[in-house]
């Protein structure tokens, strides 16, 4: 005995195997995701104000990620159609520029827009000590403007001995544009382009430092959650693009030859499961770039 | 709308077939686009200012809900699906939200004198 | 909609894999059809010796601690020194054993017992073996898939039990792994960064979980398309049911606990904070990270799995008790529909119920009255199942045969577990009660004279079916009397010391504390513990006779044929044991899953593929069927 | 009534109530045990009957349909009934006033009692009612609070290590926190626990309503010590408890006994931050005589 509907439908399910599957396994996913954004929302919540850093992603490159998953979403039912419709070249650009699309993010995020992060530096600044730095701060600025205040002084660090040497007093930082001119209204709300930190070179000594760190998960349940959350985001984008290039390989084309409707299933699955990363990436995108 | 039928063993039929499913085509593209738009809208959104960070939240987090809805009933086909697939749907829906709002809850509400 | 819905499946001809399957049967040697075979009924019980090994492990586990809490830091004789040697410096040198081995002890009892045991035999196991039998389906829907499942959880169960040997020794959190504690754990100079027991415990846990989730998504794809002809839903095993319940608790509620466990490794492996607060000082010590962690978040996202699977662990055990029950008596389940309704409600129910293991972390008076009043209604179907149960045996025809014992066995206790759990429901009781031996009692309960009976019962059961073979009965009784004493004294003093006062995770027994000195019974609640633990350990050998049994019989059981049982379901009419594709052709159901002792007709049970005659139909009654009794 | 209610706990081992609040939690334990036996007596009963009515000898060939009556019904709605009483009626009011009406702080004790790896600190505003200043960068083994001493409100505040003493019929507030992992603060006693959690200060309360000293029982697992964290809530006469006072305050803010810094059995050297101070079970904590538990060997078997 063979297992039955794996391509035709149940009549009384009118669903074939896979496609219970696959809507099983989102599911489940939904629940994944679903623990890591309540996580999300349960810190964020309990963080105290200015805790929350805003607007230290680089939203133009976001946006382009953004566009980039969801016209590669779109070229998945593309291909998937294409396939219904029987035509295998089409199929197979289609596919190409899908999985193009996926390489093309993945490059983005682990090539450039990690490291940038990796490469900057937070100084957290004692709650007591907070006036002494006032000038990069303008907490008094932000106060009268009912704006939360600023507790951390970012930028490139200079002297990276600094970071293990303990006769090294003090961390000289190239500020960002935020430190540099913090009452400058312009800098109250972060900026569209990202704008490299500025020639200011900031002294802070290290015994008014609370913390200081790269821009790790380490250094804050933001960056913490930011880098889980994309991190494994990124994971699901990663095993789409591998079997996607299964099913653009040579093989898939045996596939269509025997038995073109199961190809087309095959590629509506993992379609379903693209889609899904995608939908998942259209909340990631605004929680972390944008609020 | 709706999906494109499945493709039928009989040749004769595919001409028209494979038309019907054309027409779909061009509504994908249409979807793709409308979510490119609303991407934008959501980016610019974020720098208008609605008077607290609680608004410009919620703001977002509805044209995000707007575009998954779009993704999921048209590119993952579910304005037309199966009733299995739409109760597996609900009640993952429903327990998602337990999730979030009972920790929400109780995040809210600890001993206090 | 769907032209091809109409057309007979001739697709399926063409598909190579099909193809391949069929040939499989023919053509594979002894690795692929014994090993990495992909049939539901070879992985089914692949995962049923590993589960029952485990459970053997974790019981082995168990009778250790045990010594230590009846005869606290005295070596312990004979293997005392060896076990010492064994895991190594730190443990049991000379033979006592150390604080800290205690606790991994204990964090890996409950791990191994709920994860590696019970869940493989009564989860996968059964469902594997059994329900695409009772189905008659060929197979999973996903064989592959299946086979993937079972080799993760094979990883995992090695990761797990590996991590015993690493410098520090396994994970000392607890099965529950509480941050901050288990964030801090097994840290520093003494300890390798992955190769300690806590992550080891986090990165095994992710092999479990993935295993999990493809054995549900197989499950319910199975019981939802490849039920045979006429299997209506409501003509579906109670087994059945309960199985695809389960899966779905399996499916919807790990995945969140996936998601702590990845934030946790992320706590271990790359220092963030998301279940620690911040300025902690831990030993006098500051630590220094970032903080704004939430230890409460941890909490709420295990126990979000934490109390649907423990009703993962005894639906499955309802479902068998269920068959059995109907079999022995030699009559249908009373109130099928109103089992198959509770099953349900208590399937929905426990993903609302999590926080009432927190009662005591500062919930305030909305949230705890919410979880009460779910905690509460959660009981109701439990109540309804059990009596539904006993109600079945009412004007039957028992037969006490080792299944049927073990299950009759089951309700019993079962019920005293369940009962206990209701003082546990109030919050202010549990004021009391919280991490005391009495919540050890109630779920113990539950667990090893329920479940662990129910799976035993569940073997004998199905033992036939996988074999061709019986087990032999007079052992079985050796097996069952013994156990269901010593059960009985090790779990009731229990209470004693509950009530006592005497908490859970204590390395020294209670013997430290002015409570456990005092009297309950004619002895101290410390001195309760010699009488538990030996009880302990006569059940260690009293399951010498059941491991006997079961290995000896696979060759020298009695021969029997397809039905030994005389049962109703579709798995006996397969012939036993089933070959590859299970059934020598296409079966039909034609009635409902119990047709014991039909009336008007001569034997005393009808199988679901016998076709109704016109005789019958006027003849017959329906079965009394209502929600709500 | 409440007394022979009262028998099926005490029959159970369960030790006297110390607490104002205490009986109510016994009466709902009671309820729900007595409201256990019953059913369990019930069906048990039921059962047994049925397994020898309805044995095969005695009863060859069964019944197709069994029981018709809705009994059941019945039964399952009166078990839904009783829980549905002891809830609203006992268990929400009762828990609602644990966390909502704390008695007012100025005819109360007030404490702020922080866990540790593996003890009990106590830290008492003194004569000024003041709590001063605490700080994690001040901690050391002598000052294990990182109470700050230049805190004018510091100045008079009692610090105590692992005992704390309370006067009878007064209320008590608790705040709970911890320095590094979860604890729980059990005083089976007073019918009263709470989880001391890091990052947050749980307030909770009760009024002591006979003398003695009671163990407190840390019903949290916390590391190797968990077995052995154990404190003393000694509960005086209001004279006793002045006298106490006096003494503490003459020591000022430095806790009695020396913080222990002795490794526990069996710790693999230089482990990591989780295991630390560890008391041996059975060592007595306080001067107190009739808190000395019944001398035991250690566990480790020195
Ligand atoms: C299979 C496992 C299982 C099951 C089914 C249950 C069932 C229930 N559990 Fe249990 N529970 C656990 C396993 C289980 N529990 C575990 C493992 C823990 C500890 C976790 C840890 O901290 O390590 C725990 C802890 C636990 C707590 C937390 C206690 C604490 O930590 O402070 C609570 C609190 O509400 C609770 C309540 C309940 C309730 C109300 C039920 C109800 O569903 C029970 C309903 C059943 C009945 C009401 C019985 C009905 C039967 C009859 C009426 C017939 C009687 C007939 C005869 C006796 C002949 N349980
Ligand atoms: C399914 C879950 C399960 C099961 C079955 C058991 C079974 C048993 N448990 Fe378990 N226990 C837990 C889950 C379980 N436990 C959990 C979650 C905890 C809390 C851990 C923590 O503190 O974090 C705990 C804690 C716990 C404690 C408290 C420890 C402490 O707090 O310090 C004790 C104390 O006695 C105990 C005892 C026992 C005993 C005597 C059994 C016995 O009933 C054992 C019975 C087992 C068998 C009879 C095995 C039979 C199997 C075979 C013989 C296989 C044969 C093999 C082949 C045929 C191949 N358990
Ligand atoms: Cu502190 Cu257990
Ligand atoms: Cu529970």
């Amino acid at each position: 005995m063979e297992i039955p509907y794996t391509i035709s439908n149940r009549p009384d399910t009118g669903l074939w195997n896979a496609k219970i599957g696959i809507w099983l396994f989102l599911a489940s996913e939904v629940m994944l995701f679903g623990g890591l954004f309540s996580a999300y929302v349960f810190l964020r919540l309990d963080s105290p104000p200015g805790l929350w850093p805003h607007g230290l992603l680089n939203v133009p490159v976001g946006t382009m990620n953004t566009a980039i998953l969801i016209a590669s979403s779109v070229t998945v039912v593309l291909a998937w159609a294409a396939l219904k419709m029987r035509k295998y070249r089409a199929y197979w650009w289609y596919m190409l520029i899908t999985i193009l699309c996926g390489i093309t993010f993945l490059v983005v995020k682990l090539a450039y827009e990690w490291p940038q992060k990796f490469e900057h530096f937070g100084i957290y600044i004692k709650q007591d000590r907070l006036e002494k730095y006032e000038p990069y701060l303008g907490n008094k600025h932000l106060a009268e403007k009912g704006l939360p205040p600023r507790l951390e002084i970012s930028g490139h660090l200079h002297n990276h001995e600094a970071l293990h040497d303990a006769n090294v007093k003090e961390y000289e930082v190239a500020l960002d544009p935020v430190n540099a001119d913090p009452t400058n209204p312009a800098m109250d709300r972060p900026h569209f382009f990202y704008v490299p930190p500025t020639e200011k070179i900031g002294k802070i000594d290290k015994e008014d430092v609370e913390r200081a760190t790269m821009f790790l998960p380490t250094h804050s349940t933001y960056f913490a959650t930011y880098f889980t959350i994309t991190g494994l985001h990124g994971a699901h984008v990663l095993g789409g693009v591998l079997v996607f290039i299964y099913m653009w390989l040579p093989v898939s084309k045996k596939l269509y030859q025997r038995n073109p409707e199961h190809l087309a299933n095959r590629v509506e699955v993992c379609g379903l499961f693209w889609h899904f990363v995608d939908l998942v990436w259209i909340f990631v995108f605004p929680l972390f770039y944008l609020l | 709308m709706n999906n494109p039928p499945d493709i039928s063993q009989d040749p004769a039929e595919h001409e028209e077939y494979a038309h019907n499913v054309q027409k779909h085509v061009k509504g994908y593209l249409m979807v793709g686009g409308a979510l490119l738009v609303c991407t934008g809208i959501t980016v610019a959104l974020s720098y208008v200012d609605f008077g607290s960070r609680k608004a410009n939240i919620i703001v977002a987090m509805l044209v995000a809900t707007f575009k998954a809805g779009l993704v999921g009933a048209i590119f993952m086909h579910l304005a037309a699906e199966k009733k299995l697939i739409y109760r597996v749907l609900i009640f993952t829906g429903f327990f998602v939200t337990v999730l979030f709002w009972l920790t929400y809850f109780a995040w809210y509400d600890p001993v206090a004198r | 909609m769907d032209a091809s819905t109409s057309l007979p499946d001739t697709a399926g001809h063409h598909d190579p894999h099909d193809h391949h399957a069929e040939h499989e049967h023919h053509q594979l040697g002894w690795w692929r059809s014994y090993i990495f075979s992909t049939d539901h009924k070879v992985i089914g019980i692949q995962y049923g010796i590993c589960g029952l090994l485990f459970l053997l492990m974790g019981f082995s586990l168990m009778m250790l601690m045990r010594w230590q809490l009846a005869y606290p830091g005295q070596a312990l004789p004979g293997i005392g020194k060896a076990l010492g040697h064994i895991f190594g410096p730190g443990t049991m040198d000379g033979g006592k054993m150390a604080p800290e081995f205690y606790n991994s002890l204990g964090a890996m009892h409950g791990t191994i017992m709920i994860f590696l045991g019970v869940v493989p035999v009564a989860f996968a196991a059964f469902g594997n073996f059994v329900v695409p039998l009772q189905i008659g389906a060929p197979d999973m829907t996903f064989p592959k898939v299946n086979a993937a499942s079972f080799w993760a959880f094979a990883v995992g169960a090695a990761i797990m039990v590996s991590s015993f040997f690493v410098p520090g020794g396994a994970a000392k959190g607890g099965w529950t792994s509480y941050t901050p504690l288990s964030d801090l754990a097994d840290k520093g100079a003494a300890y390798h960064p992955i190769f300690n027991g806590q992550t080891l415990w986090l990165l095994g846990f992710i092999f479990l979980i993935t295993s999990s989730l493809l054995g549900a998504v197989n499950f319910i794809t199975t019981i939802i398309q490849l039920r045979a002809k006429g299997l209506t839903w409501m003509r579906l095993p109670f087994f059945v049911w309960a199985q695809l319940v389960t899966a779905f608790l399996l499916l919807l509620a790990f995945p969140p606990l996936e998601a702590a466990i990845v934030m946790q490794l992320m706590d271990r492996l790359a220092a963030t904070s998301f279940f620690l607060p911040t300025g902690l000082v831990v030993n006098g010590a500051q630590v220094h990270i970032s903080g704004g962690g939430s230890p409460i978040l941890w909490q709420h996202l295990f126990w979000f799995l934490g109390h649907p699977e423990v009703y993962v662990l005894i639906l499955p055990a309802f479902g068998i008790v269920g068959e059995i029950l109907a079999n022995n008596s030699r009559k249908p389940l009373w109130g099928y529909k109103s089992l198959v309704f509770s099953v349900l409600v208590i399937g929905f129910l426990s993903f609302v119920v999590w926080a009432h293991h927190m009662w005591l972390t500062g919930m305030g008076a909305t949230v705890s009255a919410f979880f009460q009043t779910t905690t509460l209604l959660i009981s109701i179907p439990s109540v309804i199942i059990l009596s539904a149960f006993f109600i079945s045996l009412w004007g039957g025809s028992i037969r006490f045969n080792v299944p049927m014992l073990f299950s009759i066995a089951f309700l019993p206790m079962f019920g005293i577990g369940g009962l206990t759990g209701i003082p546990l429901a109030f919050n202010s009781a549990d004021l009391y009660l919280h991490d005391t031996y009495y919540i050890i009692a109630h779920f113990h309960y539950i667990v090893a004279p329920g479940t662990i009976f129910g799976l035993f019962a569940g073997v004998y059961y199905w033992y036939p079916k996988a074999t061709g073979r019986m087990m032999s009965e007079f052992w079985g009784k050796v097996h069952f009397w013994p156990s269901l004493i010593c059960m009985n004294l090790i779990f009731l003093p229990m209470f004693l010391q509950g009530m006592l006062g005497m908490h859970r995770r204590w390395y020294d027994g209670g013997q430290g504390w002015t409570i456990g000195n005092e009297h309950v019974w004619g002895l101290s609640g410390f001195q309760w513990n010699t009488p538990i633990s030996w009880a302990a350990w006569i059940m260690g050998l009293a399951q010498i006779p059941f491991i006997i049994n079961f290995f000896w019989s696979i060759k020298h059981g009695e021969k029997v044929g397809s039905n030994p049982w005389q049962a109703t379901t579709l798995e006996w009419d397969a012939p036993s044991p089933p070959p590859h594709g299970n059934f020598t052709s296409p079966p039909t159901a034609y009635r409902g899953p119990y047709e014991y002792s039909l009336p008007g007709r001569d034997g005393d049970f009808t199988m679901q593929s016998e076709p109704i005659e016109a005789t019958e139909r006027t003849k017959r009654k329906p079965a009394p069927e209502t929600i709500l009794a | 009534m409440s007394s022979c209610l009262a028998l099926i706990n005490e029959f159970l081992g369960q030790p006297p109530n110390a607490s104002e609040h205490g009986y109510q939690i016994d009466h709902i334990l009671e309820f729900a045990h007595w409201f256990m036996a019953a059913l369990f007596v019930g069906w048990s009963a039921f059962f047994i009957f049925v397994l020898v009515r309805f044995r095969r000898s005695r009863h060859p060939t069964a019944d197709h349909h069994g029981v018709k009556s809705g009994i059941s019904t019945h039964l399952e709605f009166s078990v839904v009934l009783i829980e549905a009483v002891l809830l609203v009626g006992f268990a929400i009011p009762l828990w609602a006033k644990r966390v909502n009406q704390f008695p007012d702080t100025k005819d109360a004790i007030l404490v702020h009692a922080v866990g540790q790896q593996f003890n009990w600190n106590f830290h008492m505003p003194g004569p000024d009612g003041q709590f001063g200043r605490r700080d994690v960068g001040l901690v050391t083994n002598t000052n294990p609070l990182g109470l700050d001493t230049a805190d004018a409100a510091a100045k008079d505040d009692i610090v105590a290590l692992g005992e704390l003493h309370v006067p009878v019929d007064r209320a008590v507030i608790i705040e709970l926190s911890s320095k590094d992992v979860i604890h729980n603060f059990a005083l089976m006693n007073m019918r009263i626990a709470q989880d001391a959690i890091p990052g947050s200060q749980i307030p909770m309360w009760f009024k002591p309503i006979k003398t003695g000293s009671y163990e407190v029982i840390c019903g949290q697992l916390c590391g190797l010590g968990h077995y052995g964290m154990k404190g003393m809530l000694v509960v005086d006469t209001p004279v006793d408890y002045q006298a106490w006072l006096k003494e503490r305050a003459e020591l000022g803010g430095t806790p009695t006994v020396p913080a222990p810094t002795d490794r526990p059995p069996g710790e693999p050297a230089g482990a990591g931050p989780t295991p630390g101070i560890i008391a041996p079970p059975g060592a007595p904590k306080t001067a107190n005589p009739q808190a000395q538990p019944a001398a035991s060997p250690s566990p480790s078997g020195e």
